[in-house]
């Protein structure tokens, strides 16, 4: 028991401190391919703490809204993330959470962010929040469908759950996995601001649409906001890890060894997911704002069809 | 009653309405006045005779208004209005002549045919009797609606109300007939006398010189 | 809304309670609308078990719907808050308003807090409202206030489980946690300054989205098929000084299908039935006539 | 001695209008006269509610039974509360030069002219005797009408006159019918029209005369009730007359129309060889209902807005007597009550508002709670009532009236319901316009005025929410009577 809750509070500290670490990877893993040098795998560390050190420059009209909103957007995110099972089973606090949760709290974040977008009042901030949100009201529903057929299919909403069934005997190739994997990593590229939906390297004003929303931010505002940004992107690829590949993680109360290999198992994992989502970056261009929706619309179905097909085929347990 | 009684009653019943298709037929509205006192006169009679064969004094006096009033007085004074008021001498009619003839036959085969499951207890008498009394108030309402003429509704309606007096006459022992009649003398009276007040010329429904059918309250048809 | 804007400097209090509002409406964590909603999705997702054919495709669909109409709460209600209370005033009326009365604040304020409440401690509302179900299902859950941690599952634990009380502390733990840490090793440095203006120095509030240019993406997206929103722009020509004006029509479906046909209905009617008010004596009479004949024939016929 | 004081009652609710109008006639002084009108009208209504307690004797001429204690008692409160309206409401006419004093003396006689005409009508034991005064209460009320001498007017006046007498015609020769059919039985004579021997004999009477007879009647004293397609004077002598008279024609005249047609009614209803009335009165009341629903949306004149709602509900009223069982003739029962009180209220308030503003367009009328916040409310109020709104007695008998429908004919039901839905949108559209809305005007009107307005609505809420013991035992019996 002390062990599980152990567990948990190392897999906290470890998602915030590998979150970087991926970014990191992901650029690099980018710039080569690019047949570029790239920086350091650990620039968006020094990136953090030189915004960190810096001063912040507020807008005059901004609100308390604002300044808080950077703390709430990391703190969800941050919990979130803590709530999906990365190199161990059993947390305890996945007990009192489920996936609809999480999906539930990046959606606080989202709306907090949006919000903050909107405080000080340009058009920039406009243009990023209303985007953001006509995008989420796509992908949302596309994770939860996502969501739908994996709990359907496992019968359970609760990821360590659904994951230990994924390693059980009944779980097989199905459809219905395939096509909520497929939707899962659209709502993971749409919702991470990764190309095609958003570039997150791009400041051209009229295609960015997260870094529009936090063009006011500055300093230690911006860097909570950066290190949301990068849990977010490792929260999503674990999620996709722990479920579809979720070989190697440490069942509840095993022995040390167990656990060893289930950390440097997750680590395999990020850099294989890391690596192909760089890959599938560099391989494609970056679509018009409003050719995006059917990009996640198309996500959406894929989720609704696999549901479906889960319905009328199987009764689960 | 003798046979011979109930013919004469019979007959002249039924010459009534044969008088009434001669009204239906005039086109001419002096000629349409005279047929009118003809009516008049020929419901006098008829009333007159009930009032004989019924013991039943107090009839006379209705076939007196009858013969005076409807046979003397009114034709005369809507002679007169006629002429004071410039009236048109020839009856307009909605549909022609020969086809309201036809109307009427039909009409008189209708009031016939629902007159006959009446049982027979009344007599013959009364069952032919309210036979043609129900024709001679259909072909009055039916010259109504057909004649576009003031004067000639009016003397259809008239026509009507001979048939109802007809009817009440031959209802043996009914009571408040000659107030009936007098009731209606008096509509009528009021009848009369709205056509010279209201100077109606041609129709019903055009009061006074300018024609109201703008003036129903309402102007035309259209959107509220 | 086109006229309002930064109430959030004017009226901190109704601002807050709108907030919480606005969250618990949107059905987010830690909030009631979430409990609902999760509720709900556990129903959605047992529904397979049912045995009739026709529910169990639907039921995914409504899934559907439902997770399509939360995210567009949010979508709208972030349009509700963000235009109303924050930005710069768009209007007189918003640059002098100010907060209302205490009596007012307080109704606010204790509705925001019964929100969280439900929301964070959401088995004993689960619970106070089981007899209802009672009544109606005859049937009810499990009693969720006796569960550990204040957590529910109303299932079955392994299944699925919320623990409203516990999100929120995580999350205000968590929150706590980042601040000290920026606190205690981030520069304290902090200027007021300009709003990065992009090169066209002070844009007066006209410069910022309005609600409608908020929700264009959405009206573009789910409006053109749902509303059949059509966007006309008339741009003036080059070189002339005349404003260019962007017209929106959107179109009530509903409104059209159902009542429209019956107004109409109803019009013709009437205008076909209104000249009978417009006859001539004789065709009244003509009308009497008729009827009389026609009862007489009915007389005749009937035996 | 009761009896004394019941026929007392009996011979004053026909002598006072009748030696009333002898007097006002003689009088020059309009105050005076309309004092002497409401006097009138006031000692008229005292002794028909004598007559609730104590029933006379029926006589060969007249009856007093439960059925036209109802019509009487209403028709008499009408009357009441219509001249208390009417002493306003000519004062003004005279004021604003559309009548000269001549014309008032003139009117007050034919107003109790018009009284005596439809307490005879109600009280006659004898068909003949009931269709001289119905004969008589038109001719008064055709003079009434023309009493503002404008082309409308006068138009007016001479459609109701034609229309009227050919019903009149109609009417006489049914009871000439129903004499020849009941004479066979009942002997020549008196005894052959009296109501007290006819309705317990008809059962051996020749059902082909009463078919017949039944047709005329329905055709003629349907004319008088207004139902379609034989309604066509009702409209314009409604909006062209003087508002009084409105009321009073919507009030009471349709229900002593109504009134005959029931009785011979329940003559056929006696006979069960013969084809049965309710079908044919259906007919007409779902034609009338239907039909003046639609009339009513595309009206501009107010008061002939309302004259087709009178349609309407007389059409509601047929029906339900038409359709016969104790449920619905009590529906029926209530509903007469209930429209003619609410009505004349309506009327009230609409001649104000139409003195007030000037005009009888609806377009020209606006935003009355605003101009004259009184009378306005009460309008709305009264429109609410008559559009069949809770909590008030219209609805009361219209969902009683549907209920018992729904009970044995769904599908008249349905069409039913329909009707009424039309006829009250219809209302409730043109009610905002008229009640609500921005306005510069500002009227006074005494509070005084609007009493009798006040009066019935008043009664129709309380009959709406709570109706006393006695009075639902009374209807209840009446209804049994119609069957």
């Amino acid at each position: 028991m002390r062990l599980n809750w152990l567990t948990q509070f190392a897999q906290i500290i470890v998602v915030l401190a590998l979150a970087p670490l991926l970014t990191g990877v992901t650029r690099k893993i980018r710039s080569r391919l690019l047949r570029r040098r790239g920086a350091s795998i650990a620039q968006p560390y020094c990136d953090l703490l030189k915004l960190i050190r810096k001063e912040v420059v507020v807008a005059e009209n901004a609100s308390w809204l604002f300044r808080a909103a950077p703390y709430v957007i990391f703190a969800t995110t941050w919990v979130a993330a803590a709530l999906v099972p990365t190199f161990a089973m059993g947390l305890p606090l996945g007990a009192a959470a489920d996936m609809i949760v999480i999906v539930a709290l990046l959606g606080t974040a989202r709306f907090m962010l949006a919000l903050a977008g909107l405080d000080v009042g340009t058009s920039f901030g406009g243009i990023g929040s209303s985007r953001e949100m006509m995008f989420a009201s796509l992908a949302e529903p596309a994770m939860l469908m996502a969501v739908f057929t994996l709990s359907l299919f496992a019968g359970s909403t609760e990821l360590s759950s659904i994951s230990s069934f994924m390693l059980g005997p009944h779980a097989g190739l199905n459809i219905s996995l395939a096509l909520a994997l497929v939707a899962l990593i659209i709502v993971a590229i749409g919702e991470n601001a990764r190309i095609p939906v958003d570039n997150p390297a791009t400041h051209l004003e009229l295609t960015m649409v997260h870094e529009a929303m936090i063009l006011e931010y500055s300093g230690r505002h911006l860097a909570v906001i950066e290190a949301a940004a990068s849990v977010k992107l490792l929260l999503y690829l674990s999620v996709i890890g722990c479920v579809f590949i979720p070989w190697g993680t440490a069942m509840a109360g095993a022995n040390p060894i167990a656990y060893v290999i289930g950390f440097a198992s997750y680590l395999l994992k990020l850099l294989l997911l890391g690596f192909l989502l760089s890959v599938f970056e560099t391989a494609i261009a970056k679509m018009r704002v409003f050719r995006v929706p059917d990009f996640l619309g198309v996500a959406l179905m894929l989720g609704l069809l696999g549901t479906m097909l889960l319905f009328v085929s199987k009764v689960p347990r | 009653m003798t046979s011979l009684e109930s013919d004469i009653a019979h007959l002249l019943a039924g010459s009534m309405v044969l008088v009434s298709f001669l009204l239906l037929y005039q086109d001419r509205m002096f000629a349409l006045l005279n047929f009118f006192a003809i009516h008049a006169c020929v419901l006098a009679f008829s009333v007159g005779w009930q009032a004989y064969l019924q013991r039943a004094p107090h009839l006379f006096i209705t076939a007196l208004i009858a013969l005076l009033f409807k046979g003397v007085i009114i034709p005369v004074a809507l002679h007169r209005i006629v002429v004071r008021l410039g009236i048109h001498r020839t009856i307009e009619a909605v549909v022609s002549i020969g086809p309201t003839i036809l109307l009427g036959i039909a009409l008189v085969g209708l009031s016939i045919i629902v007159m006959l499951p009446v049982t027979q207890a009344e007599g013959a008498f009364v069952r032919e009797d309210l036979a043609f009394a129900l024709s001679v108030v259909l072909l009055g309402f039916l010259m109504m609606i057909t004649r576009r003429n003031a004067v000639s509704q009016v003397i259809g309606f008239m026509s009507l109300e001979n048939g109802l007096v007809l009817a009440a006459t031959g209802a043996r022992g009914m009571p408040l007939v000659v107030e009936i009649s007098v009731g209606f003398s008096i509509l009528i009276a009021f009848l009369v006398v709205g056509i010279f007040l209201f100077r109606i010329r041609e129709r019903f429904d055009t009061v006074d010189l300018q024609a109201l059918d703008m003036s129903r309250g309402e102007t035309s048809g259209e959107s509220a | 809304m086109e006229h309002l804007g930064g109430l959030i400097h004017r009226m901190p209090i109704t601002a807050v309670c709108f907030l919480a509002g606005c969250v618990a409406i949107s059905a987010l964590p830690p909030f009631n609308g979430f409990v609902s909603e999760w509720l709900t999705f556990q129903g959605i997702l047992l529904s397979p078990q049912l045995p009739q054919w026709i529910p169990r495709l639907l039921v995914p669909a409504v899934g559907a719907t439902l997770a399509c109409s939360a995210a567009l709460a949010a979508a709208c209600f972030v349009k509700a808050f963000g235009m109303t209370f924050l930005g710069r005033p768009r209007g007189a009326a918003a640059s002098g308003a100010h907060e209302t009365d205490r009596w007012s604040q307080c109704a606010m304020l204790l509705f925001a807090v019964l929100c969280l409440a439900a929301g964070t401690l959401p088995g004993f509302v689960m619970d106070a409202l089981a007899p209802v179900m009672q009544m109606i299902l005859g049937a009810r859950l499990a009693p969720q206030s006796t569960q550990p941690l204040l957590r529910i599952a109303p299932i079955d634990p392994a299944r699925s489980a919320y623990n409203g009380a516990l999100v929120l502390v995580m999350i205000l733990v968590a929150a706590a946690a980042t601040a000290l840490i920026v606190r205690r090793f981030a520069s304290h440095a902090l200027r007021r300054s300009a709003i990065w203006d992009c090169g066209f120095p002070d844009a007066s509030p006209a410069t910022q989205y309005t609600p409608g240019s908020f929700a264009q993406p959405i009206r573009r997206v789910f409006g053109s098929t749902v509303f059949r929103a059509r966007e006309h722009v008339a741009m003036p020509k080059p070189g002339d000084p005349g404003t260019a004006r962007l017209h929106v029509d959107l179109h009530d479906t509903l409104w059209e299908a159902l009542y429209l046909p019956v107004i109409r209905f109803i019009d013709s009617v009437t205008v076909r039935v209104n000249r009978l008010q417009f006859l001539t004596i004789r065709r009244y009479l003509t009308l009497v006539f008729s009827a009389l004949v026609l009862l007489l024939i009915i007389v005749g016929v009937w035996r | 001695m009761i009896l004394d004081l019941g026929s007392a009652a009996l011979r004053a609710v026909l002598l006072v209008p009748s030696c009333g109008a002898i007097v006002l006639a003689a009088i020059p002084n309009y105050r005076l006269s309309a004092a002497l009108n409401v006097a009138l009208c006031a000692l008229t209504l005292a002794s028909a509610g004598i007559l609730y307690g104590h029933r006379p004797d029926p006589s060969l001429y007249l009856v007093v039974d439960d059925l036209n204690t109802v019509f009487l008692i209403v028709g008499a409160l009408v009357g009441f509360s219509t001249s208390v309206f009417s002493a306003g409401y000519i004062a003004h006419e005279l004021k604003t030069r559309r009548l000269k004093s001549r014309d008032l003396r003139f009117y007050h006689a034919m107003y109790q002219l018009l009284m005596f005409a439809m307490n005879l009508a109600l009280v006659a034991n004898n068909i003949g005797l009931m269709w001289v005064a119905i004969e008589l209460a038109t001719l008064t009320t055709v003079v009434m009408v023309g009493i503002y001498r404008t082309n409308a007017a006068l138009e007016a006046a001479w459609k109701y006159f034609i229309l009227g007498s050919v019903g009149i015609a109609l009417a006489l020769f049914g009871t000439i019918l129903v004499y020849l059919a009941a004479e066979e039985h009942l002997g020549q004579g008196m005894t052959a029209m009296a109501w007290d021997h006819l309705v317990p004999r008809s059962a051996a009477f020749d059902p082909a005369l009463l078919n017949l007879s039944f047709v005329f009647l329905l055709l003629g004293y349907g004319t008088k009730v207004g139902l379609a397609p034989v309604h066509a004077w009702l409209p314009d002598a409604h909006a062209e007359g003087p508002t009084p008279i409105s009321a009073v024609l919507s009030g009471l005249l349709l229900n002593v129309a109504l009134f005959a047609l029931l009785r011979f009614k329940l003559i056929m209803a006696g006979n069960p060889r013969v084809l049965s009335p309710g079908p044919m009165m259906v007919t007409m009341g779902l034609v009338s209902l239907v039909f003046a629903g639609f009339m009513i949306y595309r009206r501009r004149d107010i008061k002939r807005m309302f004259a087709y709602s009178s349609i309407e509900h007389m059409g509601i009223i047929t029906l339900a007597f038409g359709l016969g069982g104790p449920l619905a003739s009590f529906a029926g029962l209530l509903h007469m009550a209930m429209h003619s009180l609410t009505k004349s209220a309506i009327f009230f308030g609409v001649g104000y508002v139409s003195q007030l503003e000037g005009t009888q367009q609806i377009a020209d009328i606006r935003g009355l709670t605003q101009s004259q916040p009184l009378l306005g409310w009460l309008l709305v109020v009264a429109v609410a009532a008559i559009a069949g709104l809770p909590p008030f007695g219209v609805f009361t008998s219209e969902f009683l009236l549907v209920t018992s429908t729904f009970a044995r004919v769904p599908w008249l039901a349905i069409l039913l319901g329909l009707g009424l839905i039309i006829a009250f949108s219809a209302i409730a559209l043109r009610l905002h316009g008229l009640a609500f809305g921005e306005t510069d005007k500002r009227h006074r009107l005494p509070a005084w005025r609007l009493a009798p307005m006040a009066l019935h609505l008043a009664i129709v809420a309380v009959a709406g929410i709570y109706l006393p013991a006695t009075v639902i035992t009374w209807f209840r019996h009446v209804a049994s009577l119609l069957g």
